[in-house]
């Protein structure tokens, strides 16, 4: 790390750099609505809600629950109304830049499981990209973990900075603010912040570290995609983890790291757009065919392909990397406290027998 | 609870008969129960009835249809199961009804606002009306009375609407009572643009997860709601805020006269956004016209299911 | 012939085809002159109502909407309307607490021969349409 | 899809506030769309045959018609695109002429009215799918209610026609209103010598079946198959051994009883029957003057009926029909004469109606033809007659004019002379409606060969003098006022809906005006057809008729029930409930609402209930589509993908606003 890049923000400042940032871009910060805490565009007199972690994660800035990937019109001949020209529309996002301030690391990890979908490789997705090229976040590092916090069980961890431009480390009544990335350091700028103290650094540093020994210890996951793999066919197994399952879709549409989705086409008139909106494999209609076959027919499947996909397939396709950002969402948000932590060892277990 | 030992052996008692006994059990961390299905005598000792069992298991039970079930049910729940009986939803000879006296409810969203964030939470106990909570940095002492969910406060219930077994403990009260519903007065206490925009606003933060709907004991129709079809097309796929406000109306509209005000929907929504309101101006209406309370009569017909010729408590309009 | 001050509103009208239609066909015969407002939707019956069309015209910027039907006792398939009472009623009642003012939905009875009431039915709705003014928009 | 636009300029019915081709030219810009044009007149030949030729020229997948309502011509034009090739429900009207041209004053607003409804009608045809009839079998047999004139003929034609007939009376006698007059008009020939063959040849006729003293309780079922129940009231004689010999009426003691066949102008016995003609010639007991039933004790008709007919114990009884169609015939009733305080009416015994008059002038009434004042039995000299006794008078609410009481007002006047040569009779009248064939010659021979006064008046009061009437009304012609000193005064009530017609028209679900008559499907072109399939009407209780229209109406509705039954099957309308198996939860709640009991629960293949609906019961109301919460069962036609469709086209205007968001 370079000296000097460490800067310090009081936390008086903050409200004032949030400001300050507004003016020139989008700034998304966590703030209360209702009882939920919502990433919001940031306007005078807003509030930010940092002590809680947001209720959504900040997915849907980069990753909108609905996405307008064109527009299209019939234009008729008024000589001839039985011909007809399709115009389309390009919708790509625009090029102003967006910063999200104040979503946990996690949060902020949760694209890197996204990226090697959308971003990279044979197939790039230029709505993703638009968008993830021009976001900036601004993670706040974790000084309590909760009981649903389990972001050591997938490599992260309450300061871990994969995925975040600059990272906020709480110290001294404020934050040492360090930037992850050129983006980053550029936002800090704006700021016009002091150097942080070597104190306070020290302080971030041991905050960082005890948070990250507040987490209950991870167990080892290695053998995992295999042995959910090999219990695959095993739906006894499935229907007893899936028991109280309500097959609703709070978990995935929380999920930093779910990025299924839906294209439709959505008329009025001769207008139309085609959507690309979050789907969820909890639901029936996930893999409901046209001919009325569904292979996933029983929420004990759907159940599967939900863990399967994060702890089994997508480490298998993409180098062990579990899709899993173990921000706990979907523990704390399922009505009926289905514990994907409970379904995943019971896995291991149940393959070690 | 102090019976909680007799309706385990109940269980036990009762369990080669079934093939499936849900009941609540510790979740995964201090405040949070999670229901359990029960199959194994091992598996009942892990039952649990407090204030924090809040879910209503009357939802499980048109899934288990053809199967033998036992379920523990608060007094409240069985209004539910009350109604699913009466729409032949579930069968009564396949259903072992164990009903608990209530021991409360806490709801969470309160006690979130009383200790802060829930997470941290290192252990909660019940002593009579007072709850204790533990968090890492502090012990707070609380009003059982006031961490009641909504729900609690609008219809009393002393007694199931049925029941096999019985579970009361001599000197248990009843928690919940009438009173007005609060949560109605303020919204009617507004002018008609402020609860556009209050709908509006927190309907907007609606994530379409339908939690609200898949928890409804009384949502029958599942993986067949019209919310999901595009035959019929009611709602499209786009996430603004009328398509949020649609489902929310065709949800309330097809529990009208049905909803039993389980409250579960407003309770499993992560977005913490109130939809109960909604299904209780409408029971609160259902009442008035047809003085009918859903649930509470495995017998009757629900209002809107039938008619009279002459509508005694609708005046319409002359012109 | 809008009602008053010149705009139109969107006010969509949903009619069973053996009572109300008729009715305002009498009343189109009978050269009974309307404000142009109104559109109509022909349906078999008010049983065939489902008050959800009228939250999803509300919700998709109609500015009112009405219900007409056979009187009471006189449906064509016995007791439709007397379903359709009970749900109009409800959904009618369950409007103020949306934000809607209860009057931009209207549910009644015409019959084929009252072609004169049907005259004053649209009247008088198109009037209290244009009295409450537009609904409620969803602008973004 | 490519879609048709025909908007119809209905000569300038339409085009004269509509700007047609306007409509058609913003048609072409509506999706799938693929032609437009405006036509003088759709429904004519040329109109039709360009519908035709555009849709084989155009190679067009459906149809709207924008002109007047469908309650009209939707069949015309159903038939036109079939005749093109299309299925008949590819087929969508708009209707600009009744919900447009004529109820707007504006162009403009009315041109983009119709604009708009002219998509509405595109967008829900683009969900338009085609729907096939199914073909069921029918019951050749029919019901016809009601054994006036109308129905007689009714069930004579149908009976001739070869069709088994049920034919229900609700007194002890066929006959109706026709069989208590007189002499009819303008031929003055004898009522019961017209009607009484007809009556015997019901009787003797091999296909019908005779319910007298009988009512119906209930309908249910469709056109071609209803079932019937028939309440035969319980007449305390045994009509199976009742020869009608009239022995018991000879001996009855109580002798008060009231008599409504003779309109109550003279008392009969407590056991009846009410005249000697009567089909079937019947005893019938009035338990409301029977003293058996008032005291408990009397049984002298029981001692004398040579057939032990007499049952104190009977009850109501009831008979299950099966028929295909229905034929009402269920008449008129009379005004109430002592609406109008004035006249005197039930005040003063010779104030009488003109139906009591009729009895007094029939040889077979009380008193022998003989015309004597109810007071006194004295032969009135000077007869006042009062037209629109409950005609024409919206103060009464009955605004309508009853058609006939001109005309047996003369024919009343001409008997009187008849039967009194030097009496005089004045008429109080507002118009003479005489609009019949030799019907004005009939009250001019009154005027002018039988001297009957015709004053063009209201009255205004009735009141007795010594052992007279006072009449005192104007004379508006001479614009003075009238007094008549009148020996008698007979008002001529008019026509009101049979008692008891609102209540029979719900049970066959039909449709009546605000005061009682029945609907016929069209004021012009389907007179004797109601809106319900299978149920006609014939006579008075459609609206107030002479004898010559009645029995032109009655013959008119057996023929309509002849040519439904030229056929051995019904095509059913396929615009019915269907159920989406696959979405179908089973939980029966469309079952319990459905008026018909069209829908069952069944199984399928896994043995899950789903719910299957007959197709030939289902009427089509919709009730089930809004009933099922996940819209499994949907009414074909008016799906909810359809409604939907025309909801959005009316809302585009706004969602587009918001499209753009």
């Amino acid at each position: 790390m370079v000296m000097g890049d460490l800067k310090f923000c009081p936390k008086e400042g903050l409200s004032r750099w949030v400001e300050e940032l507004s003016r020139e871009h989008t700034v998304l910060v966590p703030q209360q609505a209702g009882d939920a805490v919502e990433f919001l565009p940031f306007a005078e007199g807003s509030e930010l809600s940092l002590d809680r972690q947001p209720t959504a994660p900040p997915k849907k800035s980069v990753f909108p629950q609905t996405e307008t990937l064109m527009r299209f019109e019939y234009q008729k001949d008024p000589e001839h109304p039985d011909r007809q020209t399709l115009q389309i529309k390009e919708t790509l996002p625009g090029k102003e830049k967006t910063v999200i301030l104040g979503c946990r690391p996690c949060g902020a990890r949760g694209f890197s499981v996204f990226d090697p979908v959308f971003g990279q490789g044979e197939y790039l997705d230029p709505y993703y990209q638009a968008r993830r090229e021009h976001t900036v976040f601004v993670s706040l590092a974790c000084r309590h973990p909760e009981n649903t916090c389990f972001c050591n069980w997938v490599g992260g961890g309450p300061a871990d900075s994969a995925g975040s431009d600059v990272l906020m480390l709480p110290a001294g009544g404020g934050y040492v603010l360090r930037p992850v990335t050129d983006q980053g350091r550029q936002i800090v700028e704006v700021g016009g912040f002091e150097d942080a103290s070597p104190e306070q650094q020290t302080e971030a540093d041991r905050l960082a570290e005890e948070a990250a020994e507040n987490l209950s210890p991870a167990p080892e996951l290695e053998e995992v995609p295999d042995k959910l793999f090999e219990l695959f066919e095993n739906l006894d197994f499935w229907e007893l983890m899936a028991a109280k399952c309500i097959s609703c879709g709070a978990c995935t549409y929380l999920c930093p790291t779910c990025y299924c989705f839906n294209i439709s086409d959505e008329y009025s008139g001769l207008q139309g757009k085609r959507i690309r909106t979050w789907d969820n494999c909890m639901s029936n209609l996930f893999t409901h065919e046209a001919s009325g076959h569904n292979p996933r027919p029983t929420k004990a499947q759907r159940l599967r392909n939900r863990v399967g996909h994060k702890f089994s397939y997508y480490p298998k396709l993409h180098e062990q990397v579990f899709a899993c950002c173990g921000c706990g969402r979907c523990i704390k948000s399922c009505p009926m406290s289905v514990d994907i932590r409970e379904i995943v060892l019971s896995a291991k277990e149940y393959a070690d027998e | 609870m102090k019976y909680v030992a007799e309706l385990k052996a109940k269980i036990r008692e009762k369990l080669p008969e079934l093939d499936v006994v849900i009941g609540w059990k510790q979740g995964f961390d201090p405040v949070h129960a999670s229901p359990a299905f029960m199959t194994t005598p091992e598996e009942i000792e892990q039952l649990v009835v407090n204030p924090l069992c809040v879910q209503n298991l009357a939802t499980y039970l048109p899934g288990l249809k053809g199967k033998k079930v036992g379920i523990v049910a608060r007094e409240c729940d069985t209004r539910s199961i009350g109604e699913l009986l009466q729409e032949s939803l579930i069968e009564r000879e396949e259903l072992t009804v164990f009903s608990v006296k209530c021991p409360g409810a806490v709801d969470l969203v309160k006690l979130r606002q009383q200790v802060g964030d829930l997470g941290r939470v290192r252990s909660i106990s019940f002593d009579g009306p007072r709850v204790t909570v533990e968090t890492p940095d502090e012990s707070s002492s609380l009003d059982l009375g006031e961490l009641l969910p909504g729900k609690c406060r609008v219809m009393a219930y002393d007694e199931p609407v049925l029941a096999d077994f019985r579970f009361v403990d001599p000197d248990q009260d009843t928690v919940c009572r009438e009173e007005a519903d609060t949560d109605l007065v303020a919204l009617e206490q507004m002018d008609l643009d402020e609860r556009f925009a209050y709908w509006r606003g927190h309907l907007d933060r609606c994530i379409r997860c339908y939690a609200c709907r898949n928890v409804c004991p009384m949502c029958v129709c599942q993986d067949q709601c019209i919310a999901d079809t595009r035959d019929p097309h009611w709602l499209s796929a786009e996430t603004d805020v009328r398509q949020k406000w649609m489902f929310q109306l065709i949800h309330a509209m097809h529990l009208a006269g049905r909803c039993t005000e389980c409250g579960e929907c407003e309770r499993a929504c992560p977005m913490d956004i109130p939809i109960l309101t909604i299904r209780r101006k409408l029971n609160r209406e259902i009442h008035e016209l047809f003085g009918y309370t859903s649930g509470m009569d495995v017998d009757a017909v629900p209002p809107l299911l039938t008619f009279q010729p002459e509508e005694k408590s609708i005046t319409e309009r002359e012109w | 012939m809008s009602a008053g001050n010149g705009r139109e509103l969107r006010i969509v009208g949903f009619l069973c085809n053996w009572c109300s239609y008729g009715g305002a066909d009498t009343a189109g015969v009978s050269r009974l002159g309307q404000p142009t407002d109104l559109r109509i939707i022909r349906l078999p019956c008010t049983g065939r109502m489902d008050p959800l069309f009228m939250f999803k015209a509300l919700l998709s910027g109609a500015d009112g909407v009405l219900v007409s039907g056979c009187h009471p006792r006189d449906c064509h398939y016995s007791e439709g309307n007397f379903y359709a009472r009970r749900r109009l009623e409800l959904a009618k009642r369950l409007l103020p607490t949306l934000g809607f003012d209860s009057g931009r939905f209207e549910y009644t009875w015409v019959s084929a021969s009252e072609g004169k009431r049907w005259q004053q039915v649209v009247t008088a709705f198109t009037e209290q349409i244009h009295t409450l003014g537009p609904g409620p928009k969803f602008s973004h | 899809m490519k879609i048709g636009v025909f908007v119809c300029h209905c000569g300038s019915n339409i085009a004269g506030t509509v700007d047609v081709a306007g409509v058609a030219q913003a048609a072409k810009n509506f999706p799938e769309v693929a032609f437009a044009t405006d036509l003088l007149y759709s429904c004519s030949e040329p109109g039709q045959e360009a519908i035709v030729q555009a849709v084989q020229e155009h190679d067009l997948d459906g149809v709207v018609v924008a002109a007047c309502t469908p309650r009209m011509h939707e069949p015309t034009f159903r038939r036109a695109v079939e005749r093109a090739g299309l299925n008949r429900y590819m087929f969508e009207m708009a209707n600009i002429r009744e919900h447009c041209s004529w109820v707007g004053k504006d162009k403009d607003a009315n041109t983009r009215k119709a604009s708009d409804l002219v998509l509405q009608a595109v967008e829900k045809l683009r969900f338009d799918r085609p729907l096939q009839a199914k073909s069921f079998d029918i019951n050749k047999r029919v019901l016809v209610v009601g054994g006036g004139v109308a129905g007689i003929q009714a069930a004579l034609d149908c009976a001739d026609g070869g069709l088994e007939v049920v034919l229900l009376e609700k007194t002890s006698t066929i006959g109706g209103k026709m069989a208590k007059l007189d002499k009819t008009f303008p031929t003055v020939d004898c009522s019961s010598c017209i009607l009484g063959p007809k009556m015997v040849d019901v009787s003797m006729h091999p296909n019908i079946t005779l319910y007298a003293y009988a009512e119906l309780e209930s309908v249910e079922g469709y056109v071609g198959n209803f079932e019937v129940s028939v309440k035969k009231k319980a007449t305390y004689v045994d009509w199976d051994k009742c020869t009608g010999c009239g022995l018991c009426m000879e001996k009855c003691p109580s002798k008060k009883a009231y008599d409504a066949f003779n309109e109550g102008i003279a008392p009969t016995r407590a056991i009846n029957i009410p005249f000697p003609q009567a089909i079937p010639k019947r005893a019938v007991i009035d338990p409301t003057y029977c003293r058996q039933f008032i005291k408990g004790k009397c049984g002298v008709c029981a001692k004398v009926c040579p057939t032990e007919a007499i049952d104190y114990e009977m009850q109501d009884s009831f008979v299950q029909e099966k028929v295909g169609a229905v034929i009402t015939a269920t008449g008129y009733d009379l005004f109430d004469y002592r609406k109008y305080g004035e006249y005197g009416g039930g005040r003063y015994p010779d104030v009488i109606t003109s139906m009591q008059y009729e009895r007094l002038l029939n040889a077979s009434g009380p008193t022998g033809g003989h015309i004597q004042r109810p007071s006194d039995g004295r032969e009135p000299k000077k007869v006042v007659f009062i037209q629109c006794v409950g005609s024409r008078d919206k103060s009464v609410d009955r605004p309508y004019c009853s058609g006939f009481c001109c005309m047996y007002t003369a024919k009343q006047t001409i008997l009187t002379k008849d039967h009194i040569p030097d009496s005089q009779s004045y008429v109080f009248y507002m118009d003479i409606r005489a609009p019949g064939k030799m019907y004005d010659e009939f009250t001019r021979r009154a005027m002018e060969e039988y001297g009957a006064q015709y004053i063009r008046g209201r009255v205004s009061q009735v009141y007795p003098y010594k052992d007279s009437l006072i009449v005192r009304g104007v004379d508006t012609l001479l614009g003075s006022q009238v007094e008549i000193e009148a020996d008698l005064v007979v008002l001529a009530v008019g026509a009101e809906a049979s008692r008891g017609a609102s209540e029979l028209a719900e049970k066959l679900r039909i449709s009546y005006d605000a005061y009682g008559f029945y609907m016929e499907s069209h004021p012009k072109l389907r007179p004797v057809e109601t809106n319900t399939a299978g149920v006609y009407l014939a006579g008075a209780c459609q609206g107030s008729k002479d004898i010559p229209a009645s029995v032109g109406q009655g013959s008119a509705a057996a023929a309509k029930v002849l040519a439904l039954f030229s056929k051995d099957q019904l095509e059913s309308d396929p615009q019915v409930a269907l159920v989406s198996q696959a979405r179908c939860v089973g939980c029966g709640k469309c079952v319990q609402t459905c008026p018909f009991g069209a829908i069952q629960l069944a199984e399928d293949r896994a043995g899950n209930p789903k719910a299957e609906v007959i197709e030939t019961v289902c009427q089509g109301c919709g009730l089930c589509t809004v009933t099922c919460p996940q819209s499994a069962i949907q009414l074909q036609h008016f799906t909810d993908n359809q409604i939907l469709a025309e909801v959005n086209a009316l809302c585009q205007q706004a969602m587009e606003e918001s499209f753009e968001s």
